[in-house]
Order: C-alpha cells, then sequence, then structure tokens
C-alpha cells in the first residue's frame, strides 16, 4: 500500500501546487491553465478512491468544457490576458477565515469523522449504480437541478443579448 | 440616336462652353470648358452613357486635360471628353455622384498629374506612397532615377513626317529644370 | 500465451526473486509505454508518409518518390530528424512556461488516449469500465493544448485559430458524446473490451453484429464530429490557411511543430480506433488457426490486423475526403453542429432505447439497413440524374 | 510642385481620419497573406464578425509603367505590356499592338488575325484555369488546383511552342506576327481542346456540384445590377450580374464577328455566378480557338510596316475583352517614336474598386471568396 499512499501524496502536493497557483498567479491566463492541471489532478485522486466514472465526468465536464469556456471568455475580453491580475485585495482577511474554517472542518471530519459521511458500499462499478440512483431515488433533485441550470442558461442568454 | 444627334444636342445645351467637336464614326469628340463639365457629364449620363469606360489625364505643357471616355451598354456610340484645365491651378468638379466608377479613376489622375477633384469622397493618393512629392506623369517632373528614352541617333537619320497640325511638338527628354525636393522620405 | 498470462509469469518470476511487486508493474509500464510511443511515432510517420501519397495520386502526382528508394518511404523519417535538428525557436512576445507547456499537453493527451484502446482479444493496456466515456475525456484535452498554444503564442492568427479551435471542440463534442451513447445502450456497458465483445457473433447468419447497421445515424453522426475534433478538412477552420495562415501553430517550428504534427495524426488514429470499436465489430472478423501457434495467439494476431486494417480503411476515407471537399465557413459550421448534428444524435438515442424498452433490438438492424439503402437508392439517382454541363450557359 | 502635407497612414491614423472610436473593430488583411494574391492591403473595419466597411490600399507593385511607355518607342513598350497582366500576357500584347494599328490605320493579315484570336483565347482559358486553381485553394479545395495546372500547363507547353516563352511572351507585334504556328502545332493544339472539353465535367464535379462549395458561394458578395454598371465593372463580374456584355460581341475587334460562341450570363450576381460566369466562358473559349483553327486562312502574317514605327499625330481609345475583363489602352500621339501619353486602364483595377461594395454585410471568412472571385491580378492593377 505504500506505492498508492506516495502516489497519493504526490498527486495531493500537485493538486494544492496548482490550485495555489490559480489563486496566487498575476497572470490570468496562466491561472486558467494552472486551474486544468489542478482539474487533472482531483480526477486521478478520484481514480485512487475507485471513482473512475466521476473523474472521467471531471475531465469531460471540468477540463473538457468549463475550463475551455473560461479560457474562451478570457481571450474574448480584449487585453484582459496581458494585465497583471491584483491578486490580494481587500476581501483577504475575509476569505482567510473562511478557508481556515474550512479546512479545519474538514480534518475534524477525517480524523472523527461524521455519520453522514459514512460513504456508499464499495461498488465494482459505479456508473450503472449511479445511473439507477439518478433516475430512481434521486429523479427529482436531478430533475430540479436541471431545470435550475435550464434558467441560467436562459438568463445567461439575456443577458448577453445586446437588446 | 445617331452620333451627330448627339453632338447637336449637346452644342445646344451648352453653347459655347463646348470648344471642340467632332464625330468620328461613332465617336463624339468633345472638349468642354471645366466650369460646364460636371454639368455634361450629368447630361451625358442621362442621355444614356451610363457606363464610364476611362478616366484619365494628359499634360500639354500649357495646360492639363481630363479625358472621359463614355460608352452605352445599350447602343454602340461612345463620347470622348475633353476637359482642359488651368496647369496652376488645376481643378475640376469630381464626377464620382454621376459614376462611382470615377472614384479610383480620379484618384489616379490626382496621384500622377495632381488634377485635383472637387468634391471627391476621399481625395488621396492611390498608386504612390502617401508622402510623395511632385505628380511624376506631368511633362517637367524630374527624376534622376529616370531612364530618358534614347534612340541611339535613329530620329535624325529617318525622313521626319510633318506632324499634324496643332499637335503639340515632341517632348524631348525633360529639361533640368529647378532640382525638386530629395523624394526619399 | 496471451498479454496477460506473459504479465502473469513476470509477476511470479519477480516473487520467486523475492523482489517487491512494484518492481515488475515498472517494468510492464514501461514496457507499455515504450511500445505505445514507439507504435505512435512509427504510425503517425506511416500515416504522413501515406497521407501525402494519397493526396498525390488524387491530385494526378506522385508524391514523395526519392528518399530511401522505393516510393520515398522514408521521406517522413527524413521530415522528422530535419525538425529534430532545427534550431528551437521561441517567439520574443511569447509567454515562455505555456508557449513550451502546450505542444506536451497536446501529445500527453493524444498518448493517454491509447490506453484503453483494445487492439486484440485480451490486448489493450487498461480495460476500464467507463472505458469510452475516458476516451472522449481524455481527446478534449487536446483542445487545452491547442488554446494553450494560441494564446502563448501572441500573434492574432495564433489567437483566433485557438478560439475557432475551442469553439468547434466545445459544439462537437455534444453530439460526438451522445451519438456514442447508442451503442453504450444496446451492450450495456462502457468497457472497451465489452464493447467489442458485445459485437461478436451474426444476425440472421450473415450479416455482422457490429453496431454499425443499427447505430447507422450514431456512426454518420460520431464520423462527421471526428472529423470536426482532428480539425481535418471540411472542418479545419482553426487552421485553414488561406484565411489564418496556419492557425494556433503559426509561432511553432523544429521539434515543438514536429510534435503538433504527430499529435494530430496520433488523433486520427485514436478516433477511428474508437468508430472501429465502437461500429465496426473491433478486432471480430474472419480468422483461422495458424499452423504452430496456439489457438489464442493466433486468434489475437487477427484480431489485431483486422482492428489495424478497419482503423486504416477509416483514415483512409479521411485523407480521401480532406483533398476533395472544400471547407465550411464558420457559421455555417456552428450551424452545422447545433442544428443539425444535435437534433440527429438525440433522435437516434430516442429511438434506441424505446426499441431496447420494447425489447425488439432486430427492428433496429432493419432500420439502419433500411437508411443505408435509401441514401444508396438516392445518391444513385443523383449519379444518374446529374446534368452534364458543357458549354452551356 | 510644393511639399505635400504627407497623409497619416495605418490603421489609428484612419481611425482617427474618419473619426471613428474603438467601438467597432479594424482588421488588416495583407500585405503579407497568403489569400491577397499579391501585396494587396485590405483595412477591414468590423463589427463583431461582419463587415462594416473596407478599404483597399494598393500600390505596393507600382512600377510606373506608364511613365516608362512615355520614354520608350513603341515597339520597347511591347514586353512592358507583357508585365501587366502577367497571367494573361498574350491578351495584353493583343490590346496594346491593337491600339496602335488603330493609331495608324493598318490593316493586319487575315491569318495574323486568326492566330491572334487563338492565342488570345487560349490565354483565356489559361488565365480562367490559374482563376479556378486559386480560387478552390482559398476555399480549401486543394484538389481543384492542381487539376487546373495541369491543364494550364498544357496550355503554357503551346504557348512555349510558339513564342518561346512561358510567361511572358511578347509574341504580338505591331502590324501581325512575327512567326508562324510551329509544324504540328495546330494538331497539337486540336488534341488539347479535346482533352480539355472532358476536363470541365471534372472540374465540376470538384466544386460546381459540390454542396459545400455552394454553400460557401451563393448569396455571398453581391453586388446590384446597376450598382455594377456604376462602377464600371467589365468581364465576368458584369455578366455575373445579368449583363450581356462582351466587347468581343458589342464592339466587335480583329475577326471575332466572324465566330460563333455564347456569351455566358448568370443573374445571381453572387460569387456563385461568377464561379459559373467563367467556368462556362473556358467552353466558349475552346469553341472559338476550334473554329479558328478551322478557319485559318493561308498567307502573310505580317503587314508591310515602316521600319520606326511613328504614328500620325493623334489620340485613341481602344478597348479589348481581356480575361478580366474590358482593358482599354488610350495613347496620345504627337507623331515621334514614342507616345505622348500612354495610359492603361486595367479591368482589375477597376473590378476592385467594386470590392468594398460587395464585402459589406459579409463575414469575415467570405472576404477570401470574394476577394478570389473578383480575379485581381496586382501587375496590372498597379501598373
Amino acid at each position: 500500500m505504500t506505492l498508492k499512499l506516495g502516489i497519493f501524496y504526490f498527486l495531493a502536493a500537485f493538486t494544492v501546487w496548482a490550485a495555489a497557483v490559480v489563486v496566487l498567479g498575476k497572470n490570468i491566463v496562466r491561472a486558467a491553465v494552472a486551474l486544468i492541471f489542478s482539474f487533472c489532478g482531483m480526477a486521478a485522486l478520484y481514480v485512487l478512491l475507485d471513482a473512475e466514472f466521476l473523474a472521467a465526468v471531471q475531465v469531460l465536464i471540468y477540463v473538457g468544457g468549463i475550463t475551455i469556456l473560461l479560457l474562451f471568455a478570457i481571450m474574448l475580453t480584449s487585453r484582459i490576458g496581458a494585465k497583471a491580475a491584483r491578486v490580494i485585495n481587500d476581501q483577504a482577511f475575509l476569505s482567510g477565515i473562511a478557508a481556515v474554517g474550512l479546512l479545519a472542518g474538514l480534518i475534524y471530519a477525517s480524523t472523527f469523522g461524521i455519520g453522514a459521511m459514512a460513504g456508499p458500499p464499495r461498488l465494482p462499478e459505479t456508473a450503472p449504480f449511479l445511473g439507477r440512483a439518478l433516475l430512481t431515488t434521486y429523479a427529482l433533485p436531478f430533475e430540479v437541478v436541471s431545470v435550475l441550470l435550464l434558467a441560467a442558461l436562459v438568463g445567461a442568454i439575456i443577458l448577453a443579448r445586446k437588446e | 440616336m445617331t452620333p451627330e444627334e448627339l453632338l447637336e444636342q449637346v452644342k445646344q445645351k451648352f453653347g459655347d462652353t463646348v470648344t471642340e467637336s467632332e464625330v468620328k464614326g461613332v465617336e463624339v469628340r468633345l472638349t468642354i470648358k471645366p466650369e460646364a463639365s460636371w454639368e455634361a457629364c450629368r447630361f451625358l449620363r442621362d442621355a444614356g452613357f451610363e457606363y464610364l469606360n476611362c478616366l484619365s489625364g494628359a499634360d500639354w505643357m500649357t495646360h492639363l486635360e481630363v479625358v472621359y471616355d463614355l460608352s452605352s451598354l445599350r447602343h454602340p456610340n461612345k463620347v470622348h471628353l475633353r476637359v482642359p484645365v488651368d496647369r496652376a491651378n488645376p481643378v475640376v468638379r469630381s464626377v464620382t455622384d454621376i459614376w462611382r466608377a470615377a472614384n479610383w479613376h480620379e484618384r489616379e489622375c490626382y496621384d500622377l498629374f495632381g488634377v485635383r477633384f472637387d468634391g471627391h469622397p476621399d481625395h488621396r493618393r492611390i498608386l504612390l506612397p502617401e508622402d510623395w512629392v511632385g505628380f511624376p506623369l506631368r511633362k517637367d517632373y524630374a527624376d534622376e532615377r529616370l531612364v530618358p528614352y534614347t534612340d541611339y541617333g535613329m530620329e535624325e537619320k529617318l525622313p521626319r513626317p510633318e506632324a499634324a497640325p496643332g499637335a503639340p511638338k515632341a517632348a524631348g527628354p525633360p529639361k533640368a529644370a529647378a532640382p525638386l525636393p530629395p523624394t526619399e522620405p | 500465451m496471451t498479454f496477460a498470462s506473459l504479465v502473469e509469469r513476470l509477476y511470479a518470476v519477480t516473487e520467486a526473486w523475492g523482489l517487491p511487486w512494484i518492481v515488475p508493474t515498472l517494468v510492464v509500464m514501461t514496457i507499455v509505454a515504450a511500445v505505445i510511443l514507439g507504435y505512435i511515432a512509427v504510425a503517425a510517420m506511416f500515416l504522413i508518409w501515406w497521407e501525402r501519397k494519397i493526396s498525390a495520386h488524387i491530385q494526378v502526382r506522385f508524391g514523395p518518390m526519392r528518399v530511401g528508394g522505393w516510393h520515398g518511404w522514408a521521406q517522413s523519417i527524413a521530415d522528422g530528424i530535419k525538425l529534430l535538428l532545427k534550431e528551437d525557436v521561441i517567439p520574443a512576445g511569447a509567454d515562455k512556461v505555456v508557449f513550451v507547456l502546450a505542444p506536451m499537453v497536446v501529445f500527453a493527451a493524444a498518448l493517454a488516449a491509447y490506453v484503453t484502446i483494445p487492439w486484440a482479444p485480451g490486448l489493450i493496456v487498461r480495460d476500464l469500465n467507463i472505458g469510452i466515456l475516458y476516451m472522449v475525456a481524455i481527446s478534449s484535452l487536446v483542445v487545452v493544448g491547442i488554446i494553450m498554444a494560441g494564446w502563448s503564442s501572441n500573434n492574432k492568427y495564433s489567437v483566433l485559430g485557438a478560439m475557432r479551435s475551442a469553439a468547434q471542440a466545445v459544439s462537437y463534442e455534444v453530439p460526438l458524446v451522445l451519438s456514442l451513447l447508442g451503442p453504450v445502450m444496446i451492450a450495456g456497458t462502457m468497457s472497451m473490451g465489452k464493447l467489442v465483445e458485445a459485437q461478436g457473433g451474426r444476425w440472421f447468419g450473415f450479416l455482422p453484429k457490429w453496431f454499425v447497421f443499427p447505430q447507422i445515424v450514431a456512426f454518420l453522426v460520431y464520423f462527421t464530429c471526428a472529423l470536426a475534433e482532428c480539425n481535418r478538412l471540411p472542418f479545419d477552420i482553426p487552421e485553414a490557411e488561406s484565411e489564418l495562415v496556419a492557425g494556433f501553430h503559426v509561432e511553432y517550428s523544429g521539434m515543438r511543430f514536429a510534435i503538433f504534427f504527430l499529435a494530430e495524426y496520433a488523433n486520427m488514429f485514436v478516433v477511428a480506433a474508437i468508430a472501429t470499436t465502437m461500429f465496426l465489430g473491433g478486432w471480430h472478423g474472419p480468422w483461422f488457426p495458424l499452423p504452430g501457434l496456439p489457438r489464442e495467439v493466433a486468434q489475437g494476431l487477427f484480431g489485431l490486423f483486422w482492428f489495424l486494417v478497419k482503423c486504416y480503411v477509416l483514415i483512409f476515407v479521411m485523407m480521401w475526403l480532406r483533398w476533395t471537399l472544400a471547407r465550411l465557413r464558420v457559421d455555417q459550421l456552428m450551424d452545422f453542429a447545433w442544428k443539425v448534428l444535435l437534433p440527429i444524435a438525440f433522435a437516434n438515442l430516442i429511438v434506441t432505447g424505446l426499441v431496447l424498452v420494447l425489447g425488439k433490438q432486430a427492428l433496429l438492424y432493419v432500420l439502419g439497413i433500411a437508411i443505408v439503402l435509401l441514401v444508396a437508392i438516392a445518391l444513385a439517382a443523383r449519379a444518374v440524374g446529374r446534368p452534364v454541363r458543357v458549354g452551356k450557359a | 510642385m510644393e511639399r505635400e502635407k504627407p497623409i497619416p497612414i495605418g490603421t489609428t491614423a484612419v481611425m482617427e481620419r474618419t473619426g471613428e472610436t474603438m467601438e467597432e473593430m479594424y482588421v488588416n488583411m495583407g500585405p503579407q497573406h497568403p489569400s491577397t494574391h499579391g501585396v494587396l492591403r485590405l483595412l477591414l473595419k468590423l463589427d463583431g464578425e461582419y463587415i462594416i466597411d473596407c478599404v483597399p490600399f494598393i500600390g505596393y507593385l507600382h512600377r510606373c509603367h506608364e511613365k516608362i511607355g512615355e520614354n520608350r518607342n513603341y515597339t520597347q513598350i511591347i514586353p512592358y505590356t507583357d508585365r501587366l497582366d502577367y497571367l494573361a500576357s498574350m491578351s495584353m500584347n493583343f490590346g496594346y499592338v491593337l491600339t496602335v494599328e488603330r493609331l495608324m490605320g493598318v490593316k493586319v493579315p487575315e491569318r495574323a488575325e486568326h492566330m491572334r484570336v487563338i492565342l488570345a483565347e487560349l490565354q483565356r482559358i489559361a488565365s480562367h484555369l490559374l482563376w479556378l486553381a486559386t480560387f478552390g485553394l482559398d476555399l480549401g479545395n486543394f484538389t481543384i488546383f492542381i487539376y487546373c495546372f495541369r491543364e494550364r500547363e498544357m496550355v503554357l507547353d503551346l504557348f512555349e511552342a510558339v513564342s518561346g516563352q512561358r510567361l511572358n511572351y511578347s509574341f504580338y507585334r505591331i502590324g501581325g506576327m512575327p512567326m508562324d504556328f510551329p509544324d504540328t502545332w495546330i494538331d497539337d493544339c486540336k488534341a488539347f481542346l479535346d482533352w480539355f472539353k472532358q476536363r470541365l465535367p471534372e472540374y465540376d464535379a470538384l466544386m460546381g456540384d459540390n454542396v459545400l462549395f455552394q454553400k460557401r458561394v451563393q448569396g455571398v458578395g453581391a453586388i446590384d445590377p446597376k450598382l455594377a454598371v456604376d462602377y464600371g465593372l467589365s468581364g465576368p463580374m458584369i455578366r455575373s450580374c445579368g449583363i450581356r456584355w462582351d466587347l468581343r460581341r458589342n464592339d466587335p475587334y480583329s475577326v471575332y464577328d466572324r465566330f460563333e460562341f455564347e456569351i455566358p450570363v448568370f443573374d445571381t450576381c453572387d460569387v456563385w455566378a461568377r464561379y459559373m460566369v467563367r467556368r462556362q466562358e473556358m467552353a466558349e473559349s475552346a469553341r472559338i480557338v476550334e473554329q479558328a483553327l478551322a478557319q485559318l486562312p493561308a498567307g502573310d502574317i505580317m503587314a508591310k510596316m515602316p521600319k520606326n514605327i511613328r504614328p500620325p499625330a493623334g489620340q485613341v481609345y481602344c478597348r479589348t475583352e481581356s480575361p478580366r475583363g474590358e482593358l482599354g489602352f488610350y495613347i496620345i500621339s504627337n507623331g515621334s517614336v514614342k507616345p505622348y501619353r500612354y495610359k492603361v486602364r486595367s479591368p482589375a483595377y477597376v473590378n476592385l474598386s467594386a470590392l468594398p461594395e460587395m464585402l459589406k454585410g459579409c463575414l469575415v471568412a467570405d472576404v477570401v471568396a470574394v476577394l478570389g472571385s473578383v480575379d485581381i491580378v496586382l501587375g496590372e492593377i498597379d501598373r
């Protein structure tokens, strides 16, 4: 198991490093590129947790879709790529507190455990299980979320139209 | 409408501003004073000459000349219209509002002869760089880079035909006039 | 003695020697990576040479004829060496880190997709149970590299090319994934190996059970989207040389350009391999036991042969299209993805789902074959009825 | 001649002059761009992907053609006319020698007239082939490029057999032709025409019948027929606007009135119509060449000309139908050995001036298609 642990630490360090570049990088395009690496690291961590479906979806949606749209928006905004972004602003203190609080919560949860966080049983294949769960047990939340997304989409189109 | 009839109409309309006129085959050749040139062009366009073939200039040393070649897509008649303009202050009214084709032709004429076209929408040089000095197709334009024509003495040896009356004399090599400021920017 | 049994032997031997299990794992990983890398390099060089020959023969030329003797077979090798030896130019205004990283990302994405290609029975690096999803996800990473290249070059044409590429990839990925869902629904699995196994056997005694027949619509949609994903003509707008000079790789030269070039052809193979696996029955094909070889090995060899044949036929079609068709315009390209391909892919999905719920798979085959016949008749009628326009206004 | 205040050029300067803001985007296309067909610069004013306005900048290839012409004698000018439209040198020579002959009132022998027509029409085929080739390349179809070049190469071989040159022929003389066709040339030419007529459906299959190609060109770059006349468009450009105007028929010169040929006209006014007109013209030119070869009379190929060509004083504007449209030469003679004024009215120059009109409302990607359809040759535009 030491190999798996080693890989985990390596991937974790890589992900955290990439995330740090996203937050602290001055160049917005580089930050976006680092975000891609961070997402890939996350996907690899999912693979280590036997959540292969989640990993693939992570890459497909977050890397292949969202980050590319992000980059697209950055490039369409003229000259934003050339400007150095301000990294620290006046909300730094608040967000620092939020980050530290979140970290503390996570450490507590992973050391002492919370009842609700006990994961589902290990499955040989996650995809069929996920599919069935989404279309039976969680059908209503699934539909509600999709309606929400649709509303967001319509809103975005209305905002983007000039007239 | 025969060319002769057309010429009659033009003469009636523009009277003594038509200084010279001639019918040659299907072509009417006219010379009109610059103050009536735009009206004449307008009249000719309305008479069916909707196609401006060519607009060019010529330097006759005494004066400059703007030449319009007009034709029609419907009848075979042609018009060759010449408008002499003053050499010191060459201004003629632009015909871009009559034929859009005149736009680039007039720019070229301005570029090479320095004829100014009053009312032209985009009065700039076109073939030469915008900071070029002088108008190269004027006969007194001198440029040390210009290679003059030499006939190796042929001109003198051969019998010379009589030049037609009224035609200008052969221009000969450009006289070294007052040297121009260097053209290199 | 298949691939898997060889690996088992290796593990057994190392265990007998008392070495930790990480050693054989690393050995296998290295060998596999080296084999795939070697295959990509050789195959890409072959494809480049092949494309040059195909384009030449389509255009009544000969193509490379000198380097290496027989039909210029060594032309790609010579070109590769030339590109490797060239000076490495990084433009002064470029973002150096991203500029250097971009070709690596593109190539890594192309390489990673080879992990789940089922070459032959048992010959697959890792038969992930989400195989096809993994491949689609990984191949979407190529676009990231393209955008990085386009932006970091600090060139207007590069950025334009990268943006067009991003828009194109995001648009075409949607119908592409939807079209792949059809076979997945029929087979009930996303694993590449199981998908191929599901296509074994015959319908009505003569028709191979390939998914191309029940899913002919999905196959056509997939192939169209795949062309767009590879930036091949008629979808080569990101690198349209008459509009954008060369698109995202204008500023690249030497080895970095070679890597882009290699990745493009590696990607073509991946796309063809997915189509072969999902629609054309993968390694299935007629085979017979070879004398002197175990049954499994013979089957494996024939499987590899058929798999490669199918892949290269598809690649040939892609090249053929490239040298025949004209380029689409950007807005037409987007319209085509969203207004034509996407509805077709959805309709196909709904029909497939309905038929599967009814439990009549044979119906899909009949439908598919009917569509093929109709299209063939329509094309034939058009070819016969075409007026020959010579010398008439 | 006082030094004029130089007018600032460049994108920002033009913006300042026209009082525009950064709301609209300006894009420079050329002079270094693979699809501008020579050193042409287009300044495009864009609203997103749509073109609001376009300003062509020419003159990068200006070679003082007219000034040189005024300093050379009449025979010496012929090689310069080759360099006008270097893709149709025969037609350029033809237009020039015709002008001088008209000025002098020379009657050219019948055989020479037929030779001239044959060569000019072959040149039209070659020029249109090159146009089709590069147009295909602009739209991303590389194969048509090679196909067209194959046939153009055959025409060039024929020209080489006649004149010894492949591009700048300088083959027409004032008063006739310098040399007769070589021995087997007429048979070679007939063989080429038979081959060429069978190739036309191939071009259709690659271009005209291709749905992708039709989608790219139909309805793109249209110009109103009235505007087309107003702008003085000529050649295939005006015939694609539904106006049957061809100088070979409407103002016949040489022996064109003796041949039967159609004038292809299409009335959709767009890039598609220009493609169709040029494509049909190639077939018609082949017909003319066939008839001319069949009628080719025996006899002299050169009129009796003085040793030194010295046209009488006077002036003439003579127009011919070059592959690109109305090619006019305007010559003023004062009776000396060189022209007093020598002016070329080049068809592509006038056609290009209407480009902004055609581009308005197009997409950026259409610029390549529309510009390609105008069929410009910068050598002739910049002179």
